[in-house]
C-alpha cells in the first residue's frame, strides 16, 4: 500500500515541476504549484505512517499509533498553501488587469 | 533581568494583528521597532556577557520549540531590526496595511535568525516571504507586479523543495531541532544528502545564491526604495544566514566544497551582470547578489580558518547597512542635498570595499583567509570583482552626482544614518571583537 | 472479507468510469457532474475505510466532506451562467 | 491488503487528475482536476490515518480552494492560448 | 407574531438535536454529555441568531404535529419513489438501445411558500428520471428523461405524483 | 443474533449501494447529453451513498445516529448542486440532445 | 526545448524521489534508533520525540487527539506563525484588490439554490462550529472548522450576487481572534513559566472542559481562519459599496 502511495507522490511533484516549467499561463502555473504542495503534504503523512498503526487519537485500546508530529506539520503546511495560492491568484487577477492577457514569458529569463 | 527574545516576535505579531483597531499605523509601528531594536540590544548585550540564551516556548526541547540566541544571532537580530526602524523613518506615507505587512516582515527575519527548530524556520520563511510578495506589488503597477508574480513563483516553488527536504530530514533522524540534529549527524546516507540537496535550493531561493535568484533584479526594480531595502538587509540576510546554519548542520567537507563553487559563480556572475545595467535598482539588486556569493564564499571557510567568521560578521553587517542607504537613494534621480551625497559616497565606498569602511574589512579578512589556504583563485576573483564593482560605482556615482533632486529631511537622513552605520562598523573595533570573542555560528 | 473485495472492486470501475468521463467530457460542465458523481463515491469511501479501521471518530471526515462537496459545483456552476 | 488495492486505485486517479489538469487547455476543467486530485488526496490521508490532515484537506480542498480558481478564472480568461 | 417569528426557536431546537447527534460517541458518559448539551444549547442559540434572518420569507412554519406527520409521510413516500424511480433508471441504463426520449416540460404548481417549492424541487431532483432546471412565476422546468407526456397539467400529474398534496399539508 | 442478521443486512445495502454506483457511472459514459448524464449520475450515486451508509450503520450499529446525520446532509445539498448545475449550463449554452422531444425552458421569458 | 527540460527534469524529479523512498526505513518509536539528545542539557534521553507524544499527551496537554496537542501546545509557536501566514495573504490580498473593484451585472440564481443555501448555512455553520469546539477529543480543529465556517458564507456570497461581509466585522473578528492567541501566549509567559505553556487546569481527560488553554486557543484559531478566509472571497468576489 505504502508504494502506491510514494508513486502518488512522486507523479504528483514531478507533474507540478513539469507544469511549472513547460507552461506560460500564469493560472496554469499556479495550478501546477498547487499540485506539487498537495503532493509534498502527502509525502510527510507517507513518512509519518507506521504500519498497522492507527490515528493517534487515544479513546479505545490500541497499542500502535502512527506519528503524529508530520500530521501537525501538514497541517501547517495546508494553510499556507491555500494562503500563498490566494494571493497567488489575486496577483494574476491584477496582472490581468494590467496586461489584458495570462501568458508570462519572463519567468524563465534570468 | 530575565530576557525573553520570543516578544522579539511576539510583540510585532500582536500588533500587527491590533493594527486594524489601532488606526495610528505611524507611532504604533515606530514605537514597536524602537522597542524591538532596544530589546534586541539588551539580548545581545547579555549574551555577549553570559554565553548563549535560550527561550522555551511551550515545552522543553526537541519536544517543544526553542529559541537559540548565539552570538551573531543576537547581533543579526539587533542589526534587522535597527534598520528596519531606521529604513521605516523614511516612508513618508504610512499605510495600515503597509505598516502591518512591514512589521511581519520585520518580526520573521528576526525569527527565521533566532529559531532553533527547522519547520519553525520553515513558517518564518514563510512569512517573511508572503510578506515580501505583498510588499513588493505594493505599487501596484506593471513592472511591481512582474517582479512579484516571479518572487512568488520561485518562492512557492522553494517552500515545497524546503518541505521534501525537511521531509527526508525528518525520516532519517525524526526530531525537528537543528541541535539535536546537528549532533546525531554522522556519515551521510542518500536521504540526508538528498534533504541537504532540496533544503539548499529551497532556502537558496530566500537567500539569493546562484542558479535561483531570477527573481533578484525584477522584484527589486519592481518594488518601492524603502521596501527594496528592506528586502536587502532582511529576508535576504537571514536566508543566507540560514544558509549558514545548513552548512554547520551537514559539515561535510562536500557541502563547503559545494558553497564555494556556487559562491564564486553567484559573485562572478552578480558583478558582471551588474556591469550590464542601465537602470538603478536593477544594477544594484545585481550587486547584492555578487555580495551574497561573496558571503557565502566566507561561510565556505568557515571549517578551514578562523578569519571566515569575521569576514562573515564584517560583510554581513556592511552590505546590510550600505545597501539599504543606496535602495533608499535609488528611488530619485540624483542625490540632492549633503546628508545624501555623503550617504551614497560612503555606501558605495564601503561596497567597493575602500580602507576605512566595514566593506573592506569583510573583503580583507576574507583574502586573508583564502591566502592562508592558499587558494589563490578565490583571491582572483575577489579583486577581479572588485574592480568590476568599482567601475559600474564610479559610473553610478559620476550620473548621480550631476543630477540634482531636492528631497525632503525625512528621506535624506535615513540614508546618511545607515552610511555612519557603515563608517563606525568600519572605524571602531567593535565588530572584530564580538567576531574573535564569539564568533561560532551554532546550529 | 471477500465481501469488502467485492465492493472495493465494483467502487474502483465505478471510479475509472467516472475518471473517463473526466477526461473524455466535451464541456466543462460534463467534468463538473463526474466530480459530482465522484463526491459521492468518495464519501462512501471515506465511511468505508472508517469501517475497515474499526474508528467511529474517522466518521468526521465523511461528515465534512458530504456537506462541502456541493460548494466546489455550485461555484463552478454559478461561474458558468455568469452569476459569481 | 485491501487498503493497497484502494491506494493503488486512488493514486492511479491522482495521476490522471494531475495530468489532466495540467495538460487542459480549459482552466475551468483544469481547476475541476485539481478538485478530484485534491478529493483523492484526502481519502489516502484517511488511509494513512491522518483523520485531522483529511479533515482539512477535505474542507478547503473541496469548496474553498475551488472557489478561488473559479473566480480568478472569472475575473481574468477561461481558455489557455 | 407571525408565524414565522414563531418558527425561528424551532431551528435552534433541530440545530440542538443535529449537535447531538454530531457529539454522540459509543460509551459517552453522562457528565460529558451534559456538559456537551450545554455547549450545544449555546452553539444553537449562536447559529440561530446568526442566520435567523435568512429564514425569513421562506415559509418554514412551527412545528405543528400534523405537520411532523404529513412529513414523515412525505418522507417515506419520497423513500419510495426514489427507489422505484431507481430501478427505472437501472432498466434505462442497462438495456442496450437506450430507451429514453428526453425533454424540458414545465409544470405548474400552487405551493406558494418558497419552501414548499423547494422541497418538491427537490424532491423531483432525487427522483432519477427528473431533473428540476429552474423556477419561475408559472411554474417549474423539468427535464425528463422519458416524456410520457408535454402538456402541463397531465405531466405535473405524473411528476409531482403525491408529493404536492404532502407538501401542502406540511407547509399550510 | 440479531446482530448478525443486521450485519447481514447492512451488507445487503452495502452491496445494493455499490451496485447503484456502477450503475450511475455507467449512465455517465453512456447517456448522450448532459441533462441525461446527470439524470443518471448524481442521482443515482445519492442514492447510492444513502443506502451504503444505511449499510454500514447496520453493520456497526452504534455508528448509525452520525452516518444518518450524514445522509441528511447528502440528501439536502445533492439536488441543491444538481440543480444549479443543469440551470447553469442550460444557460452557458449547452445543448440538449438532439433527438429530445420538447424543450419548454427555451420559450420562457427571460426576465 | 521548454518542453525537453520540463520532462527530464520531472522524470529526474520522479526517479530521484522514488530512489529515495527505497531508503525510507519503517519507523519504530520505541527503537534506541531515534533517541534524541537534549539540546539544553546535552546527552541522550531514552526516549524518542514520537514515543514521548503518544505517551504523554494525556497527562501534559489533557488532550486525547496527540495531533491537535502537538500543533497548539507543543508546538504552538508553528501554529502562531501558520496564522499569522493566513493573516498575511489575506492582507495582501485586500491591498492587492482594494483598487480593483468592479460592478458587474451578475445574473440571479435560481429558486432552488437561493432557497437551498439558506437552509443548508446554519448546517454548515454548525459542523464548524463542532469541528473547532472539539479539536482535542476528534479529528478536526481550528483550521478545518475555521474554513467549514468560510466555505458557509462562501456558498451565500455564491448563491447571491448582492450578498456581502461587512470588511469591518471580517477584519475585527481576526484582530480580536489574533490578539486572544498571543496573550494566551503572553499569559502563559506570566503565570506558567513559557510562552504558550499552559496555565489552566487540565481537566478531566476526555470531556469537553478539559486540556486546559488548547479549546480556547483553537475556538479563537477557528474565528480567525474563518474570518480570514471569508475576507479572501468577499475581496475576490468584489466589494460594491
Amino acid at each position: 500500500m505504502i508504494w502506491a502511495i510514494y508513486f502518488a507522490i512522486a507523479s504528483l511533484l514531478a507533474i507540478g515541476i513539469y507544469g511549472v516549467i513547460t507552461k506560460k499561463n500564469l493560472m496554469k502555473i499556479f495550478i501546477s504549484i498547487s499540485i506539487m504542495e498537495t503532493g509534498v503534504n502527502l509525502m510527510l503523512i507517507a513518512i509519518g505512517y507506521i504500519p498497522g498503526g492507527t490515528a493517534p487519537i487515544e479513546n479505545g485500546d490500541f497499542t500502535t499509533y502512527v506519528d503524529p508530529l508530520p500530521q501537525a506539520l501538514v497541517l501547517t503546511a495546508i494553510v499556507i498553501g491555500v494562503s500563498v495560492l490566494a494571493l497567488a491568484l489575486v496577483m494574476v487577477i491584477n496582472y490581468y488587469e494590467k496586461n489584458k492577457t495570462l501568458e508570462y514569458r519572463r519567468l524563465m529569463k534570468w | 533581568m530575565v530576557i525573553h527574545p520570543v516578544l522579539l516576535i511576539a510583540i510585532p505579531l500582536l500588533f500587527a494583528f491590533l493594527m486594524p483597531l489601532l488606526k495610528r499605523a505611524k507611532a504604533v509601528t515606530i514605537i514597536i521597532l524602537l522597542f524591538n531594536t532596544l530589546l534586541a540590544i539588551l539580548m545581545f548585550h547579555n549574551v555577549y556577557n553570559n554565553g548563549p540564551l535560550y527561550e522555551i516556548i511551550a515545552f522543553s526541547p526537541p519536544i517543544g520549540i526553542y529559541l537559540y540566541v548565539d552570538n551573531i544571532a543576537a547581533l543579526l537580530a539587533v542589526m534587522i531590526n535597527l534598520l528596519a526602524f531606521i529604513n521605516f523613518l523614511s516612508v513618508e506615507k504610512v499605510e495600515i496595511k503597509f505598516a502591518m505587512l512591514y512589521l511581519l516582515a520585520v518580526a520573521s527575519s528576526t525569527g527565521i535568525v533566532i529559531t532553533g527548530d527547522i519547520f519553525n524556520m520553515f513558517v518564518f520563511f514563510e512569512i517573511a516571504a508572503v510578506s515580501s510578495y505583498a510588499l513588493v506589488a505594493w505599487k501596484r503597477d506593471k513592472e511591481a507586479l512582474e517582479g512579484a508574480i516571479k518572487y512568488m513563483v520561485l518562492g512557492s516553488i522553494a517552500s515545497v523543495l524546503m518541505l521534501v527536504g525537511i521531509a527526508f530530514l525528518y525520516s532519517e533522524f525524526r526530531s525537528l531541532n537543528i541541535y539535536d540534529i546537528m549532533n546525531r549527524m554522522d556519515e551521510g546516507s542518500v536521504l540526508i544528502l538528498l534533504s541537504f540537496a532540496f533544503l539548499l535550493t529551497g532556502i537558496g531561493v530566500e537567500a539569493e545564491i546562484f542558479p535561483l535568484n531570477g527573481w533578484v533584479p525584477d522584484a527589486y526594480q519592481g518594488a518601492a526604495g524603502s521596501i527594496a531595502s528592506l528586502l536587502s538587509f532582511g529576508p535576504s540576510k537571514a536566508g543566507i544566514y540560514a544558509i549558514a546554519r545548513l552548512l554547520m548542520i551537514f559539515s561535510w567537507q562536500q557541502s563547503y566544497d559545494l558553497a564555494l563553487s556556487v559562491g564564486i559563480m553567484t559573485l562572478l556572475i552578480g558583478e558582471l551582470a551588474a556591469f550590464r545595467q542601465e537602470n538603478v535598482k536593477r544594477m544594484l539588486a545585481y550587486s547584492s547578489i555578487g555580495q551574497m556569493g561573496l558571503i557565502l564564499i566566507s561561510l565556505s571557510m568557515l571549517d578551514s580558518t578562523d578569519y571566515a567568521i569575521i569576514a562573515f560578521f564584517f560583510l554581513l553587517v556592511s552590505h546590510a547597512a550600505s545597501k539599504g542607504a543606496l535602495f533608499l537613494l535609488s528611488e530619485r534621480k540624483g542625490f540632492g542635498s549633503n546628508a545624501s551625497k555623503y550617504a551614497g559616497i560612503v555606501s558605495v565606498m564601503s561596497l567597493i570595499g575602500m580602507p576605512p569602511m566595514a566593506g573592506f574589512w569583510g573583503k580583507w579578512y576574507i583574502i586573508m583567509g583564502a591566502m592562508q589556504m592558499e587558494a589563490w583563485w578565490i583571491i582572483a576573483a575577489i579583486v577581479f570583482s572588485s574592480v568590476v564593482e568599482a567601475a559600474y560605482f564610479a559610473r553610478y556615482l559620476s550620473t548621480t552626482m550631476q543630477e540634482e533632486e531636492h528631497a525632503s529631511i525625512i528621506a535624506a537622513y535615513p540614508p546618511a544614518i545607515m552610511a555612519t552605520l557603515t563608517l563606525l562598523l568600519g572605524i571602531l573595533p567593535f565588530i572584530y571583537k564580538i567576531a574573535t570573542i564569539g564568533g561560532v555560528i551554532n546550529g | 472479507m471477500i465481501f469488502m473485495y467485492i465492493i472495493m472492486g465494483i467502487l474502483a470501475i465505478s471510479i475509472f468510469l467516472g475518471a473517463y468521463r473526466l477526461l473524455k467530457g466535451p464541456s466543462a460542465s460534463d467534468r463538473a457532474v463526474a466530480l459530482d458523481a465522484l463526491t459521492n463515491i468518495t464519501t462512501a469511501l471515506l465511511v468505508l475505510i472508517a469501517y475497515l479501521s474499526e474508528r467511529f471518530i474517522y466518521l468526521d471526515v465523511a461528515l465534512v466532506y458530504a456537506i462541502l462537496a456541493f460548494v466546489g459545483v455550485i461555484a463552478i456552476a454559478r461561474y458558468l451562467e455568469g452569476g459569481l | 491488503m485491501i487498503e493497497s488495492i484502494i491506494a493503488w486505485v486512488m493514486a492511479l486517479l491522482a495521476f490522471i487528475a494531475a495530468v489532466y489538469a495540467v495538460e487542459a487547455k480549459d482552466l475551468l476543467s483544469s481547476a475541476i482536476s485539481v478538485g478530484i486530485a485534491s478529493l483523492v488526496v484526502s481519502i489516502l490521508f484517511l488511509m494513512l490515518h491522518a483523520p485531522d490532515v483529511a479533515i482539512t484537506e477535505a474542507s478547503i480542498g473541496a469548496g474553498l480552494t475551488m472557489a478561488i480558481f473559479v473566480y480568478s478564472i472569472g475575473r481574468t480568461e477561461r481558455w489557455e492560448k | 407574531m407571525s408565524s414565522e417569528t414563531k418558527s425561528i426557536p424551532y431551528l435552534a431546537v433541530v440545530l440542538l438535536l443535529i449537535w447531538l447527534g454530531f457529539v454522540y460517541q459509543p460509551g459517552i458518559s453522562m457528565q460529558s454529555f451534559i456538559q456537551e448539551l450545554f455547549v450545544g444549547i449555546i452553539v444553537a442559540v449562536a447559529v440561530t441568531i446568526l442566520t435567523h434572518r435568512h429564514f425569513e420569507g421562506l415559509g418554514v412554519a412551527y412545528f405543528h404535529p400534523r405537520r411532523v406527520a404529513y412529513f414523515i409521510a412525505f418522507f417515506f413516500v419520497f423513500l419510495w419513489e426514489m427507489v422505484k424511480a431507481n430501478l427505472n433508471m437501472a432498466r434505462i441504463v442497462l438495456s442496450p438501445e437506450l430507451p429514453i426520449k428526453p425533454g424540458i416540460v414545465k409544470v405548474s404548481t400552487s405551493l406558494k411558500q418558497p419552501a414548499a417549492k423547494l422541497f418538491l424541487g427537490n424532491a423531483i431532483t432525487l427522483t432519477p428520471g427528473t431533473l428540476t432546471i429552474d423556477y419561475d412565476d408559472g411554474g417549474a422546468y423539468i427535464h425528463w428523461v422519458e416524456v410520457k407526456d408535454e402538456d402541463m397539467g397531465r405531466a405535473g400529474e405524473i411528476i409531482k405524483g403525491r408529493f404536492e398534496r404532502l407538501l401542502r399539508g406540511v407547509f399550510s | 443474533m440479531i446482530e448478525d442478521i443486521l450485519h447481514y443486512i447492512g451488507m445487503a445495502f452495502v452491496f445494493v449501494g455499490s451496485l447503484f454506483f456502477l450503475l450511475g457511472t455507467i449512465g455517465l459514459i453512456r447517456m448522450p447529453d448532459l441533462y441525461n448524464r446527470m439524470q443518471a449520475s448524481t442521482k443515482t450515486t445519492t442514492l447510492g451513498v444513502l443506502s451504503f451508509l444505511v449499510g454500514v450503520g447496520l453493520m456497526e450499529l452504534q455508528w448509525m445516529i452520525k452516518l444518518l446525520i450524514i445522509a441528511l446532509f447528502v440528501v439536502l445539498t445533492a439536488p441543491v448542486g444538481a440543480s444549479a448545475l443543469a440551470r447553469a449550463s442550460y444557460n452557458a449554452g449547452i445543448k440538449l440532445w438532439e433527438k429530445s422531444v420538447v424543450d419548454k425552458y427555451k420559450e420562457r421569458e427571460e426576465k | 526545448m521548454r518542453r525537453m527540460a520540463g520532462i527530464v527534469l520531472a522524470a529526474l524529479l520522479f526517479a530521484c524521489i522514488m530512489y529515495a523512498f527505497t531508503f525510507v526505513k519503517t519507523y519504530d518509536y520505541n527503537s534506541s534508533d531515534y533517541y534524541y539528545t537534549d539540546p539544553i542539557e546535552g546527552g541522550k534521553v531514552n526516549e524518542t520525540v514520537t514515543g514521548h507524544y503518544i505517551e504523554n499527551t494525556k497527562n501534559e496537554t489533557g488532550a486525547i487527539n496527540a495531533v491537535t496537542a502537538i500543533v497548539v501546545e507543543y508546538r504552538g509557536f508553528d501554529t502562531l506563525g501558520e496564522v499569522t501566514v493566513l493573516f498575511t495573504a489575506s492582507t495582501g490580498v485586500s491591498m492587492l484588490l482594494y483598487s480593483l473593484h468592479q460592478r458587474r451585472k451578475r445574473r440571479e440564481a435560481n429558486l432552488i439554490l437561493k432557497e437551498g443555501s439558506k437552509i443548508v448555512l446554519p448546517f454548515i455553520l454548525l459542523t464548524g462550529a463542532y469541528i473547532f469546539i472539539h479539536g482535542h477529543l476528534t479529528p478536526g480543529g481550528g483550521f478545518p472548522g475555521g474554513s467549514v465556517i468560510a466555505s458557509g458564507f462562501l456558498l451565500m456570497m455564491v448563491a447571491y450576487p448582492k450578498y456581502f461581509l461587512k470588511e469591518s466585522r471580517v477584519s475585527i473578528t481576526e484582530s480580536v481572534a489574533g490578539m486572544i492567541f498571543v496573550l494566551i501566549g503572553m499569559l502563559g509567559l506570566v503565570f506558567a513559566s513559557y510562552f504558550l505553556e499552559n496555565f489552566l487546569s487540565l481537566g478531566d481527560v476526555g470531556r469537553l472542559f478539559s486540556a486546559g488553554i488548547i479549546p480556547i486557543i483553537y475556538i479563537a484559531i477557528g474565528f480567525k481562519v474563518g474570518a480570514e478566509l471569508s475576507g479572501i472571497m468577499n475581496n475576490l468576489k468584489g466589494v460594491e459599496e
